[in-house]
């Protein structure tokens, strides 16, 4: 047994043995890979998750609603700092991955190229989206990679949070006028399928599933978590006094399960091409950001340079 | 009690207008560090402007903007925040000026937290028990905004050389502003004789203190901009804006008086 | 009846919110001559948005949107042009799209006005008289638009490098939006059954056509870019927009709905 | 008498007997200079006077109001170009003309450096300041320069028509809720004051007036005009049903005109100076937006360069 293999052996028994590896610690480069884009992924996930809620800040109804909203979205980029700092222990910046971001080289999560039409669209992206991430994401705090699953732990507190600060304006909203309770439906009927959607492929269909549940970077297949969610959605919805728009949403006592319809991959595919109805405005929104922030950060790189000669002279 | 009420509005407004005009960072900001700084100065402002919406709630203010098409709890924050025109927001005019780019928003929150921090600080030792309170804890979040701003107030200033040229263009947009943070108002002179209010001409020196101390370090100059004259003698405190406030308020309210029967 | 108020709030809605989009461009063009012109066809689509709106009224389609507070005085146009909410508006996306520079501005009137004039062009064929009578109108004021802005993109295309670039850009941003234009909602079906209205999917050609002839004379290349999606099947004719007309509507609602009770 | 001698000669005399003087004539350098000082001031006036009234294009609160208002600023970018048109005959092109007033080496009306703070204020704008410009301008069109004359002709047609459209705003608004009167007398209120304004200093303080109504560029004086205006306004007043804001405004019947309060001419020069509410508000939108289409200008010049060669290669 060479040294190589010797490592690759270490590693797969702390997997196995759901240790944490460490930036230090040696690993296969195909897992580096993986979760490089895992993370990655999620981060911008989190970050172009900021928009269509931004979207409402400026219009939110009450102030308490302003207030919780921006705490929101802040916190959406408190997460995207959080989790670039984990791509940086495994080698690559922020810079380069918003970079491959705004080139659209790196995807983030699909959900992001709906619109938000409605206030009460802020309310189902917290209960819905939310929650659909939160599915995802419980099992990555015991993630294999340290940095990612206590990245993890923090994000999904905060998620939490929000989950319910969603589901408790839809509750007041469904306690208001018939225009509220129109508003709560309609939204509910929108963003109903794209959140199953957000649990990725068919298992049949998701070639990576098996080697990331290997390594421990996922835990569950797409359709297991999918099927967690909606046994999840369904009492909910009926608290809240709203349907899904599925016909075919019923409870199967033998599985102990609802059974659902078929989800419409066309429209998956489409979006997760780039042919949703906002992915290029999300986009163009990003690049605005980041191309009209240049000579800012320009600027704090010629500053800094200039403190360091100054330092250095002084010494 | 119709004195403090329009006092409460006056520094509610100012930062009820400041934090909307904030808002507009969010997904915009040329860092992520940024984002999350430039929305906890909002989230800080929001904070001070509902406690003392409601307060001037308490003391009357919101009853004349109520209507029987409103639902009846619809609390006196959001009565206030949504249900008044901009000629009824009492708020200085340098509150809604367009924020446009980094450097003059820092410029901005720099000339802002100097002033209102020095009247927080002010307003901590007087009379009024809610006022004192709402400044108490509106001191320390003045101090952090201004010492970010400051932060990049130096960075922009001593950086590149178009930096400079934009962190200069930013403190003379804000500049013209700056007079009318020092005028008394009819309601605030007498609230300083009744021991509640601060004397607005007295905050002059500690901004000019705290100026005279950044401007050089950010190698920048004192700007020279005549002052933004008002309209008729009446300016912000009368409820004579700009007309950026006016166009922020369309978007502000529109949800909101949408569904004036609802509450969220 | 209700098909055919329906159709006309779909020409008409297309023709308000494009010429509300243009009336930004009011006092920021780069000529005052483009002042002028974009100013002009603004005023030509509120022409069109007008007639057509008061007929869609006459069909009974404000009724749903007056209310007891209302000014009963408020004509049928005003109603549906400031009281209804994004959600009610039956335009095409491509009419609310942020129109970003001039260059960009000028790939969106081309393909606005080439498809609408093939719209209007066959509108003014068939059977209803009155939308007959708005076609006719329109068809010239159209085809002066869609010149006008065929003239810039030619000089835009083939001027500077930079210059080149931006109308390559905006040409690049337009297009994802030009997909719905050819789809046919129900209502529509069922109206080309009738013989009152254009069948959209005849008007693909008309607009290939126009852009064959134009983007290699200004030394342009046809967009590749993905169409825009639906949400779950929907558009913009069916009142699913993108987050731009909410915005949009939110300012241009504003003042009428702070007066229900009044008229202007 | 030498040649020149004669040349003044006969300029003086065509302007005595009120001939006009054209483009090919020989003038005065003084009389061109001022022409173009003024008609270059109007020019900016109505460039400048456009924003005060697009602030509200996107918010007419009824769609023929807002079709109104869009054709009326339209207009005024049309009185632009007739004027700068005007000056083009003196020698000067608009380029250069536009450089000095976004540079401020060149002014434009006051009044426009007032704010619009609501819908009533784009009536009054019509009513009063339409009609003060009115009061300054029908002179003007018996103005001894030709071209200027010709253009003030077009010019006072389409201000009337704008000042009844403002008046007949106002009517219907008088004729309207509560909230509409307040707001027509707030707007009153606020724009009278600064309307007295706009035909300048008080004759004593108006060195220039007598050469200019020597030349026939001024027919009447400052003060002149400003007891017209006022005397035509009264009356619209009591029609109207609003008050202006002046308590020493009474009827002198031993004048046969109103008298009126003393304006307050600090706040005139601090305007004139560039301290008004809106002065810097105003140049800066000007300059942005010449600014911002200089790249606009550019192509089109190359265009046009490239077409001319071309055309040349052909011939």
């Amino acid at each position: 047994m060479d040294h190589d293999d010797q490592l690759l052996a270490d590693f797969d028994a702390t997997v196995a043995a759901e240790g944490r590896i460490e930036p230090r610690d040696w690993m296969p480069e195909g897992y580096r890979k993986t979760l490089i884009r895992q993370i990655a992924q999620h981060a911008h996930s989190e970050i172009i998750g900021m928009q269509p809620e931004g979207n409402w800040i400026l219009r939110a109804p009450s102030l308490r609603r302003k207030a919780i909203l921006l705490a929101k979205v802040q916190d959406e980029a408190g997460h995207g700092l959080y989790l670039y700092s984990a791509t940086e222990t495994l080698g690559v910046d922020r810079t380069e991955l918003t970079e491959k971001l705004i080139d659209s080289r790196q995807k983030y999560s699909s959900i992001f190229n709906y619109p938000t039409l409605t206030f009460a669209d802020i309310g189902v992206i917290g209960w819905l989206v939310d929650g659909a991430a939160i599915c995802n994401q419980v099992p990555l705090c015991r993630s294999s990679y340290g940095p990612y699953a206590r990245a993890m732990v923090r994000i999904c507190k905060e998620e939490s949070f929000h989950q319910r600060q969603g589901f408790e304006l839809l509750m007041t909203l469904m306690a208001g006028t018939d225009a509220q309770r129109e508003m709560v439906q309609d939204a509910v009927n929108r963003w109903w399928w794209p959140s199953l959607m957000m649990f990725g492929p068919a298992d049949g269909d998701s070639p990576n599933t098996q080697q990331s549940m290997a390594w421990r970077i996922k835990r569950h297949t797409n359709d297991e978590l999918r099927q967690r969610y909606v046994d999840m959605s369904m009492p909910q919805a009926e608290a809240l006094g709203v349907t899904f728009p599925d016909p075919e949403l019923r409870w199967n006592a033998e599985r102990g399960s609802y059974d659902y319809g078929e989800i419409d991959w066309d429209e998956f595919t489409a979006v997760v091409k780039g042919a949703g109805p906002c992915n290029a405005q999300r986009l163009a929104h990003r690049r605005a950001a980041h191309e009209n922030g240049q000579w800012v950060r320009d600027a704090a790189s010629a500053y800094a340079a200039k403190q360091a000669t100054r330092e250095e002279v002084a010494a | 009690r119709d004195d403090l009420a329009a006092y409460c509005l006056m520094l509610a407004d100012d930062a009820l207008v400041a934090s909307q005009r904030l808002s507009e960072w969010s997904t915009n900001a040329p860092e992520l560090e940024e984002e999350v700084a430039l929305a906890n100065i909002a989230l800080d402002l929001l904070g001070q402007a509902r406690v003392l919406l409601s307060r001037a709630g308490h003391l009357g203010a919101a009853e004349r903007f109520r209507t029987t098409t409103m639902a009846p709890a619809l609390s006196d924050e959001d009565v206030l925040a949504y249900f008044r025109d901009d000629r009824f927001f009492r708020s200085v005019t340098l509150a809604e000026m367009d924020l446009g780019d980094f450097a003059r928003t820092m410029a901005w929150i720099v000339v802002y937290s100097s002033w209102r921090l020095a009247l927080m600080t002010g307003l901590r030792g007087l009379s009024d028990p809610v006022l004192a309170a709402v400044a108490a804890k509106a001191v320390p979040e003045l101090a952090y905004q201004r010492e970010y701003a400051a932060g990049w107030v130096v960075r922009l200033g001593d950086g590149t050389e178009y930096s400079h040229e934009r962190m200069q263009a930013g403190f003379d947009a804000v500049w013209p502003f700056t007079e009318e943070l020092f005028l008394a108002h009819p309601v605030e002179t007498r609230l300083v004789e009744a021991g509640v209010a601060v004397d607005p001409t007295s905050l002059r020196a500690s901004l000019d203190a705290d100026l005279a101390q950044l401007l050089p370090v950010a190698t920048l100059s004192r700007p020279e901009r005549p002052a933004v004259g008002l309209v008729g003698g009446r300016g912000g405190r009368d409820g004579v804006h700009t007309e950026a406030l006016g166009r922020m308020l369309a978007i502000m309210q529109s949800l909101a008086r949408a569904h004036p029967d609802a509450t969220w």
